[in-house]
């Protein structure tokens, strides 16, 4: 193996990173009950998104790993939204 | 990292095994990323009734799986780390209880499904077909989403029955662990879809 | 290309001559310059080659050029198209069914015809409306086509008739076995000769003359509504169940999963044309064929009857 | 491992490994031998569907009911296009050229996962098996074109379901051999290989390969919506459940537009390998080329509703549509304009890959000037669903992606078998193809303009001068076709044997390799120090 030594996280690390992802979770429940009406789902899926992203820079370890996969994440990530995007020029003006 | 019988070479690259695990990663993520996308126009289409349907879900079996799947993320993190550090014991209890959650998680559907399907409320059957198009499509999609997804979650409890036999077998180890590491980015992926197909099934109204 | 008979010809012809243009210079230009490398530069007249540096302003002029030709190309597609999907407030609105395999067309007073008579300079505006699966409305003559889609609003096109004449209307998405035989016409007349087509009450309800043969009316009724695009007239099955050698037989059907037997009577036949879906002809599926509620009175049924006893002998 | 030693200095197609005879190839995880067998599989897969083709035109010779009616018709469009799309071009030349040469190219001994790639091959026979039984299972063989629009695909009695299941497992093999290629790349190129330094046919590789992982497995799960809607009736799709038909057609051609440039990219990098080494020229823009193909790949991700601007989106869609599929084209153009800048001033050997490249530039200007033709939006509402659409894919898909396999078979041809194959008749086979070629689509072209919509067994009257010429054609075409297989099966076996390393003076690695190439390509793995293509 030509690597170099791999980063090995803490037992702690990890259970602050759980900590604050159940910590989303509960407001994520919390914010329905307060009738956002159509911010709602923005909320929603911001609180996802930000959940989402503990796991893959932590949990998945894009933090400590070759910068490569962070590259190809954000990419792949993009490339998702623009069709979303582009797919919504048909249906929000049908 | 398996070398092939007919060749020379011993070639172990666990650098472009882990790079192959990613790129399987990125199909998923399109994969689910295209129910998403037909999810996100429908609701659009049909914001009533995805609402209505969204309140039939059970909140708290929604919730209680999401925390589920994170406290077993969680553990699989623990237990590379426990690997890496070459303590096999814990590495063996922190898979197990991932194992556990697993199986959890997939009863806790069985009757959230069930009761359901009870109802009639499945795809094809009589009391859905009953009610109106955007709630047959919320359902549809409900069901398709989520089996997809426990789908996923039965192929999880596979690879982590055989990475348990391999550490047991030693033969993952300290200094040789990606089959380990690459069960645990897939596990990570298994949650990273479910973080989103929660809110958008049980919480959004 | 082909004759043209309606407004939108000349956008789509200036559009397609544009980009014809711009593709046959860079086609018959590129063509000969490798036709003159192949003669000046082969081995035995060139025997050694000679190296050439890449040139970045060569290769930008012939990144840029192309791509303002591309935009104009868009450009002018873009204005050919823009009246296409914009149909003006007023003029005849008429409705487009279709079902497979066969258009039939319904104006605003009720009158309804398999073909689509329209008058000359202008606007129809046909509202487009798929019955079973996916059709398109084309017609070459006027540069306008618009898929038919099941439960899709709005789905319409638009487009005003310069020449009187029949011009062919296709079915231009595959709908299954018979797709090719989907086929219609639009026949443009003089506005007063049209208006006076429609406002014909005589026209209107089809006039029967007493002395009218109805073995002879029940087929055209079957001819006409396009029922031998699924039934045969001869025996052969096609999709559905031949008409003949049928009627007055017992035949077992399946109703409500249960299989039964019937007689193959008047009251069978109005059955099958109005709630098919309701008796399924063992061997057949259901969902093929569609009700006829409203489309095929009581009376053309009792022709259609006739018709069926007729083929018996 | 003794063995394998041993056989260090035989060739791939002589060693002896743990398994003999046939087995010896169908559990090999040479990867020369997997594109081989890749390769096999292929040509009787394209001869079955070239002769449904050769039928249809048989039918289309006259109007009305010739030698079949519509059902049958109606079948073999959807098997010709199935099999051509999902079965032929789409694996086409990864899997055979860049099995074979895409480690030779970057001087490794393997692909990065050699069993994964055997077991691609499995998959994809297993995908195709499963296709097959939709044509002599129970309620007759689809119908439904090979886009499978919805709802006639939940409509209709036909066997639809193992088609989709098929084209979803062809779908996987396609994935892992992507996964498998980028994984290469990135870790096995030899020292000194840069990325710069890379062949161009490795390039088009891997931006083919990131297209297979990123837009196959949209075709996978809209294959699969499909199988439940018609089975398990959940709806999604079905405006009878509320479902919206459309959101089928987005979701097909998310995939099945990007397909197009997994098919037509490796043709690309196969033209890019073969003009330079017959001009004995340095390509020309070789940085140029890497950056098209990538711009390739990736706008061509966002072009897809090119296909649907008559199916009832909305104008702003069409608007951006059009927009993106004209920006799509340039990246194509540059290329053109680089290959030929490639021959000016070189000293052009006239050999058979080399009259397969040139005519290949040719067939590709007209298919994509016509794609330009469909791209305008005014145009397109008069040719969608024509024969225009026909006689532009064949250009383009046959002429670019077809041409390039045949040219690639004939330049690799000597270092696959270790034969030569017979120059005189190959040429032959290319002038009669090649003529029979533009005799059969051209017409295409015109009967698509006059307003001939595509899918029609059966035709009026006024169209049928064209269709006569263009079936003639398809005659004269099979013929080009059988002496060309013909001369190469033959040649395979029997042609002169030949043991040059490089029989063409090509400067990339594969060149370097024994003729035919041992197990293991080489003793020592290369180094690389100079560009691809450094012509003096
Ligand atoms: C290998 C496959 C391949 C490739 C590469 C392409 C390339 C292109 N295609 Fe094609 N296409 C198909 C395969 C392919 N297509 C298939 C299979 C279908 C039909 C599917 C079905 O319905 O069954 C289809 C259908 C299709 C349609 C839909 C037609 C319809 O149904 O209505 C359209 C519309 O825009 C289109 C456009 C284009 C364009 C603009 C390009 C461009 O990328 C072309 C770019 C190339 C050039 C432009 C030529 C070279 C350039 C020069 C010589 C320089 C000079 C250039 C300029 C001045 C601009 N294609
Ligand atoms: C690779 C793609 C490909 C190829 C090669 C062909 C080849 C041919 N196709 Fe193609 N065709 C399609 C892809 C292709 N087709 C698709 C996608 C459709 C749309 C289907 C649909 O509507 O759903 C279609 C539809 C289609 C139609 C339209 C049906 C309709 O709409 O009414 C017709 C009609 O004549 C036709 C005819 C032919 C003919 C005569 C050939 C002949 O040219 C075949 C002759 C071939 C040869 C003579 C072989 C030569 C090759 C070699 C010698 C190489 C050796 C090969 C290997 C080593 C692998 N095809
Ligand atoms: C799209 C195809 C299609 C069209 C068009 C169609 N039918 Fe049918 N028809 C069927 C099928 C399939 C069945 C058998 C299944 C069933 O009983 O519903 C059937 C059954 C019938 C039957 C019962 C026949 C028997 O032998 O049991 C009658 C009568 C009938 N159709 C009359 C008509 C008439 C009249 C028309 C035209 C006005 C018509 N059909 C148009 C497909 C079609
Ligand atoms: Cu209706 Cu094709
Ligand atoms: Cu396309």
């Amino acid at each position: 193996m030509s690597q170099e030594k791999p980063h090995i996280s803490s037992y702690r690390s990890h259970v602050f990173v759980l900590a604050a992802l159940i910590v989303l979770t509960g407001i994520s429940v919390a914010v329905t009950t307060l009738e956002l009406g159509r911010l709602d789902t923005l909320v929603a899926m911001l609180i996802a998104g930000a959940k989402a992203g503990i796991v893959l820079v932590w949990f998945m370890h894009l933090k400590f790993d070759n910068k490569l996969y962070t590259i190809f994440t954000v990419l792949v990530i993009v490339v998702f939204l623009l069709v979303l995007y582009v797919t919504f020029f048909d249906y929000s003006y049908r | 990292m398996e070398k092939n019988a007919e060749h020379t070479h011993v070639h172990r690259d666990d650098e472009g095994d882990k790079l192959g695990m990613w790129l399987f990663i990125f199909t998923e993520l399109l994969l689910f990323g295209m129910l998403f996308l037909v999810y996100a126009v429908y609701r659009y289409r049909n914001p009533v009734a995805f609402q209505l349907g969204g309140e039939e879900l059970d909140v708290f079996l929604g919730t209680l799986n999401t925390v589920l799947l994170l406290v077993s993320s969680a553990t699989v993190a623990m237990s590379i780390s426990a690997i890496q550090k070459g303590l096999k014991k814990h590495a063996l209890v922190f898979l197990g209880i991932t194992l556990l959650i697993a199986v959890v998680f997939l009863v806790n559907k069985y009757f959230e499904w069930g009761a359901k399907i009870e109802y009639g409320f499945y795809p094809g059957g009589e009391a859905l077909l009953e009610l109106g198009h955007g709630t047959i499509l919320f359902f549809g999609l409900y069901y398709v989403m989520t089996g997809i997804h426990a789908l996923h979650i039965l192929i999880g409890i596979g690879l982590f029955i055989y990475v348990f036999q391999q550490i047991r077998a030693d033969k993952i180890h300290s200094t040789d662990y990606i089959w380990l590491e690459n069960t645990g980015l897939y596990w990570h992926l298994v949650d990273l879809i479910w973080i989103f197909l929660f809110p958008l099934f049980y919480l959004i109204h | 290309m082909i004759s043209g008979a309606s407004t939108f010809v000349e956008g789509v012809n200036d559009a397609f001559l544009f980009i014809m243009g711009v593709s046959f210079f860079f086609l018959i230009g590129i063509t000969v310059t490798i036709i003159i490398f192949l003669v000046r530069y082969n081995s035995k007249k060139n025997p050694k080659p000679t190296q050439v540096k890449d040139s970045v302003g060569l290769e930008i002029t012939w990144t840029i050029i192309p791509l303002i030709l591309v935009m104009g190309m868009f450009y002018y597609g873009y204005v050919g198209w823009i009246p296409m999907k914009r149909p003006p407030d007023e003029g005849l609105v008429v409705t487009a069914n279709a079902r497979m395999w066969s258009f039939s067309f319904r104006y605003e007073n009720g009158r309804v015809s398999d073909k689509l008579y329209v008058p000359k300079d202008t606007a129809v505006i046909i509202n487009l409306n798929a019955l079973d699966v996916l059709h398109s409305f084309y017609i070459p003559a006027f540069r306008i086509k618009e898929d038919m889609v099941p439960g899709l609003a709005n789905n319409r096109t638009w487009f005003e008739a310069t020449k009187t004449g029949t011009y062919n209307i296709f079915c231009a998405e595959y709908c299954g076995l018979q797709h090719s035989y989907m086929i219609s016409e639009v026949v443009v007349m003089e506005p007063e000769e049209f208006w006076e087509w429609y406002e014909d009450p005589d026209a209107m309800v089809e006039e029967i003359p007493d002395d009218a043969d109805p073995v002879v009316l029940g087929r055209q009724i079957v001819e006409r509504q396009g029922c031998v695009a699924c039934h045969s007239l001869d025996g052969t099955t096609v999709v559905g169940p031949t008409f003949k050698g049928r009627f007055g037989e017992t035949i077992t059907v399946i109703t409500d999963g249960e299989e039964r037997e019937v007689v193959y009577d008047e009251e069978y036949v109005r059955r099958s044309i109005y709630d098919p879906d309701y008796d399924i002809t063992v061997g057949f599926r259901a969902g093929q064929m569609l009700s006829y509620e409203g489309e095929i009175s009581e009376q053309e049924i009792e022709f259609i009857v006739e018709f069926l006893k007729s083929l018996n002998e | 491992m003794s063995e394998s030693t041993k056989s260090n200095h035989e060739s791939f197609l002589e060693y002896k490994g743990k398994y003999r005879g046939i087995l010896g190839w169908i559990l090999s995880t040479d990867h020369k031998r997997i594109g081989l067998l890749y390769l096999y599989t292929m040509l009787v897969f394209f001869s079955v569907a070239a002769i449904l083709g050769l039928l249809m035109k048989i039918q289309l010779i006259a109007p009305g009911h010739t030698i079949m009616g519509p059902a049958t018709y109606n079948a073999m469009f959807t098997m010709h296009g199935i099999i051509m799309i999902f079965i032929i071009v789409v694996p086409g030349l990864p899997a055979v050229f860049g099995n074979f040469f895409l480690p030779l190219m970057i001087g490794a001994k393997d692909v990065a996962f050699p069993k994964l790639n055997l077991a691609s091959w499995w998959i994809y026979v297993i995908g195709i098996l499963i296709v097959l039984t939709s044509q002599f299972m129970g309620d007759g063989p689809p119908d439904t074109g090979w886009t499978f629009y919805a709802p006639y695909s939940f409509q209709t009695p036909a066997n639809i379901v193992p088609a989709l299941v098929g084209a979803f497992v062809l779908g996987f093999s396609s994935i892992l051999t992507g996964i498998n290629f980028v994984v290469t790349i990135h870790r096995l190129r030899a020292p000194g290989m840069k990325w710069l330094k890379m062949p161009l046919f490795p390039w088009t590789l891997y931006a083919t390969a990131w297209i297979q992982i990123l837009a196959t497995p949209v075709i996978g799960i809209t294959l699969l919506l499909t199988v439940m809607e018609r089975t398990l009736g959940v709806g999604i799709f079905d405006p009878a459940l509320g479902g919206d038909p459309i959101l089928y057609q987005h979701l097909f051609w998310i995939y099945s537009h990007p397909a197009v440039y997994i098919m037509i990219l490796p043709g690309m990098g196969v033209i890019s390998e073969i003009l330079p080494v017959f001009s004995r020229k340095r390509i020309y823009g070789y940085k140029a080329i890497v950056l098209s193909s990538l711009a390739i790949a990736f706008v061509g991700y966002f072009v897809w509703g090119h296909h649907m601007f008559t199916s009832g989106m909305s104008g702003r869609a069409l608007f951006a549509f059009s927009f993106l599929t004209f920006l799509v084209a340039i990246p194509s153009a540059i290329k053109v304009f680089n290959w030929v800048a490639t021959m000016y001033k070189g000293s052009l050997i006239f050999q058979t890959p080399f009259f397969w490249a040139v005519s290949f530039v040719f067939v590709f200007m007209i298919g994509g000037f016509s794609g330009l033709t469909l791209g305008s939006l005014a145009t397109n509402v008069h040719l969608h669903d024509t024969h225009f659409v026909v006689a532009h894919f064949h250009f383009i898909v046959f002429g670019g992606t077809g041409f390039s396999f045949l040219a690639a078979l004939h330049y690799w041809f000597p270092k696959m078998f270790g034969r030569m194959f017979d120059a005189s008749w190959a040429n032959m086979g290319w002038l009669i193809f090649f003529a029979g070629f533009l005799a059969l689509y051209l017409p295409m072209f015109y009967l698509g303009i006059m307003g001939m919509p595509r899918r029609y067994y059966d035709y009026l009257p006024e169209f049928h001068g064209a269709n006569i010429l263009s079936s003639l054609g398809a005659i004269l075409m099979i013929g080009g076709a059988l002496i060309i297989i013909v001369n190469l099966v033959r040649s395979s076996r029997y042609g002169e044997k030949t043991n040059d390393k490089n029989p063409w003076g090509g400067k990339t690695l594969e060149w370097q390799a024994d003729t035919p190439p041992t197990l293991e390509n080489w003793e020592d793995i290369p180094e690389v120090t100079e560009k691809p293509y450094e012509y003096k």
